[in-house]
């Protein structure tokens, strides 16, 4: 492949031909002018996770930031027996929303340092898709960070699952949906703010309460088996569904707020 | 324990909170006003 | 989707590409557009000009859609921003460039524009390759675009702008410390477009370059716009 | 002050005395907890009207979000400040009701907690109005008092099958209260209520105020055609 060797002023000479051509293509772009929706977003998540995946560095520090929150979690509480699986549904939410917390802080970052916010918004492309695709990328991020905590802290309270195993993972996407379709909103919001680490959390929190709760008392429940979890899934999937929908109303105006 | 200095306090507490935020309006209101008299004499 | 005749009144003679009525925006205590009313025919190259501060990347963006004005309204090729779809439609018909070159510095030019085609809707690759071309860059460079020198870093950013073929160029600052030769090139590629019908606006301190190719020299001053001319006083630009 | 303010004062004030004396005297004394049990009469009406003026900050700011009316705003962040400080009372006569009657400070009362989670939605609201930059600032609060509001139902019935699966105390009772009491409380809620639109009348003048002092400075600005 030739090396970038550009020929510099070639734009002068620039045959005519591919200018002829540029210009004879006319027509048919301006009838697909507005983009239909599933494409943008599926564009949008893809270029995330390959500049993701190109530079990695942004999961590995986050693998390593979960694995210490693990850690310390492990040193600051270490029952034994039927008290772990008492507290645990606590500590491993607790520690999924710290880390999950942090990830979600960089929702923007490469919007932000590339400064291409603009570019999305001045483009005909509709404003929730860029939304859904960003709060699909953070869910499969902190999941990812989740799968990697998770046998950690079966490991360190070698916790016994008495209740329906098989709830755990509904209850692990339900509640991680529920931090990030928020996150990723009040992220957004936290942008134009002047301290805007402190920001996230501190409007994320009170909202998430109700959602914490639910995960925390469900995997409780799952993990003791006392009684069934049914009535904090059915909350957490309400939950999910308003704010996702509160999301997609309010997106738009947040962020064309100038 | 006597519960009776419970009640008192629930009810002073209620009235310092009000008077508190009552004072802040008074001298936020107050700043604002100089700001504007001195805007309007220049 | 093709726009409603409500959204574009298909007036008799030539519709203006962009009117501005009353247009007025406020930062906070900052006025940056003070009721600017002109009227912009389509076809012409516009060379905004100013001292910093006076308003002109402000009416650039107002014109771009992405501020909303204190109050005044802005018009393109007819049809009104705020309208259900008719903002959506103007959007689909202007092109805009900025200062930070909208740009990710992670990905090359190809995927920037492949990136940027979707937005738009735009599947065809070649039209990215096309884009690149003609803006004087190799289609099969895949450095990043961080790598970029200044130069081939803006004229990645008008490929960028031009990739959907839009009626309306809005550039700001579209030369700012790049090289000459870039620089000529790219003021010769905005002229063949201009000659093609479309209209351009190009906010820029290095108006020199343009003295030849623009039709108008648009002053603002203070937000708002002081003069408009047809040929540019050399002496009073820096 | 121009009168009608201080006839409006002076009616708030008698309301207010009537109250007190409705409280601490009129009602009769309850048998189990004896007189600390009057700290009901403020503690719930303080309640009440806190969450009517959350619920008045959710109206305005969608009227704000439709409309951007500067009016809806001001209304919008008047209702929050004032809520906000009805509901410090609650959080505070709360424990120290609980205290003499259970020992214990707080007592995770399913009522007391979720007003508890429901001020803290809010302060988080005046915190990000504080932070946020001057233009964008309406827009960003109206957006979390939307997201606010619509956690309010998922505040209270998570807390309150949170309860019932650890029962605690419950705070006020509850049941059949004399009608005396009955009385006395809802004197009370309408003195607070009174006192609470006299408290946003003048939280609205200090907004339109410094409003003023942003228009002049703006304004200002306008006709010196400052060059930045």
């Amino acid at each position: 492949m030739r090396a970038g060797s550009v020929k510099d002023g070639s734009m002068s000479t620039a045959p005519t031909a591919t200018t002829a051509a540029m210009e004879m293509r006319r027509a048919p772009a301006t009838e697909k002018a507005i983009a239909p929706a599933p494409k943008v977003l599926f564009a949008t998540l893809m270029k995330d996770l390959r500049l993701e995946w190109r530079s990695k560095d942004a999961i590995n520090s986050m693998v390593f930031f979960a694995l210490l929150v693990v850690v310390v979690f492990s040193f600051s509480f270490d029952p034994t027996g039927d008290d772990a699986r008492r507290i645990a549904g606590g500590l491993i939410w607790v520690a999924f929303l710290f880390a999950a917390v942090v990830a979600l802080g960089q929702t923007w970052a490469r919007e932000i340092r590339n400064q291409v916010l603009d570019a999305y918004r001045v483009s005909t492309a509709p404003a929730n898709d860029l939304f859904l695709a960003k709060a699909l990328g953070n869910f499969l991020f902190v999941t990812v960070l989740e799968v990697v905590m998770t046998p950690l802290f079966v490991v360190f309270y070698n916790l016994r699952v008495i209740g329906p195993a098989y709830l755990l993972p509904v209850i692990a996407v339900l509640g991680t949906w529920a931090l990030v379709v928020n996150g990723t909103f009040f992220a957004a919001i936290s942008l134009r703010t002047r301290s805007r680490e402190v920001m996230l959390p501190l409007i994320l929190f009170p909202i998430s309460i109700p959602a914490l709760l639910g995960m925390v008392e469900a995997t409780k429940i799952v993990l003791t088996g006392e009684s069934s979890a049914k009535f904090w899934i059915v909350l957490l999937a309400v939950y999910d569904l308003v704010f996702t929908t509160v999301c997609l109303t309010l997106f738009e105006t947040v962020l064309d707020a100038e | 324990m006597n519960p009776i200095p419970f009640l008192y306090a629930a009810y002073i507490v209620t009235w310092v909170i009000h008077g508190v935020f009552i004072l802040t309006l008074i001298t936020r209101y107050r700043k604002a006003d100089r700001e504007l008299r001195d805007f309007q004499k220049k | 989707m093709t726009p409603t005749a409500a959204a574009v009144p298909q007036a008799a003679e030539p519709v203006p590409a962009v009117v501005l009525t009353g247009l007025t925006k406020q930062f906070g205590r900052f006025a940056a557009l003070r009721n600017v009313s002109a009227e912009f025919a389509e076809g012409k190259l516009y060379v905004i000009l100013g001292e910093n501060g006076a308003g002109k990347s402000t009416m650039l963006r107002a014109i771009a859609g992405l501020l909303r004005p204190t109050n005044g309204k802005v018009s393109v090729f007819g049809a009104q921003y705020g309208g259900l779809d008719s903002g959506r439609w103007i959007l689909g018909q202007l092109g805009y460039m900025a200062h930070p070159s909208l740009l990710y510095d992670e990905m090359s030019a190809m995927e920037n524009l492949i990136y940027s085609a979707r937005l738009y809707g735009i599947d065809d690759e070649a039209r990215c390759s096309d884009a690149i071309r003609l803006v004087g860059l190799d289609p099969a460079l895949n450095r990043p675009v961080g790598q970029y020198s200044q130069g081939m870093r803006q004229r990645t950013s008008l490929a960028r702008a031009l990739l959907h073929d839009p009626r309306l160029l809005l550039l700001d600052e579209p030369f700012s410390n790049v090289d000459v030769t870039s620089a000529r090139g790219m003021v010769q590629l905005l002229s063949r477009m201009r000659d093609a019908g479309k209209t351009i606006f190009v906010v820029t301190h290095q108006a020199r370059l343009l003295a030849q190719a623009a039709d108008e020299f648009v002053w603002i001053h203070s937000g708002n716009i002081g003069s408009r001319v047809t040929t540019l006083d050399l002496e009073l630009v820096q | 002050m121009k009168t009608p303010v201080l006839i409006a004062i002076a009616v708030v004030v008698a309301l207010l005395a009537f109250g007190l004396y409705q409280g601490l005297v009129v009602a009769p004394t309850e048998q189990t907890m004896g007189d600390v049990q009057r700290i009901f009469y403020y503690h719930v009406p303080s309640a009440w009207t806190c969450f009517i003026l959350f619920f008045i900050n959710f109206v305005a700011s969608i009227w704000y979000l439709f409309t951007r009316t500067s009016k809806s705003d001001a209304i919008a962040v008047t209702t929050a400040e004032v809520g906000v400080v009805f509901w410090s009372v609650v959080i505070i006569t709360g424990p120290l009701w609980a205290r003499p009657v259970w020992g214990i400070w707080w007592t995770w009362d399913a009522r007391l907690t979720s007003t508890l989670v429901l001020g803290l939605i809010y302060v988080s609201y005046l915190i990000l109005r504080r932070f946020s930059t001057g233009g964008q600032t309406p827009v960003l609060a109206a957006a979390l008092a939307v997201f606010g509001f619509a956690d309010v139902p998922f505040v209270y019935l998570s807390i309150w099958y949170f309860r019932t699966q650890h029962p605690q105390p419950v705070i006020g009772g509850g049941g059949s209260l004399h009608p005396a009491m009955w009385h006395a409380l809802l004197y009370n809620w309408l003195a607070f209520s009174a006192f609470a639109a006299l408290l946003c009348w003048f939280r609205y003048q200090l907004e339109r105020k410094q409003r003023d002092v942003e228009e002049t400075l703006a304004l200002e600005s306008l006709l010196e055609g400052s060059p930045r």
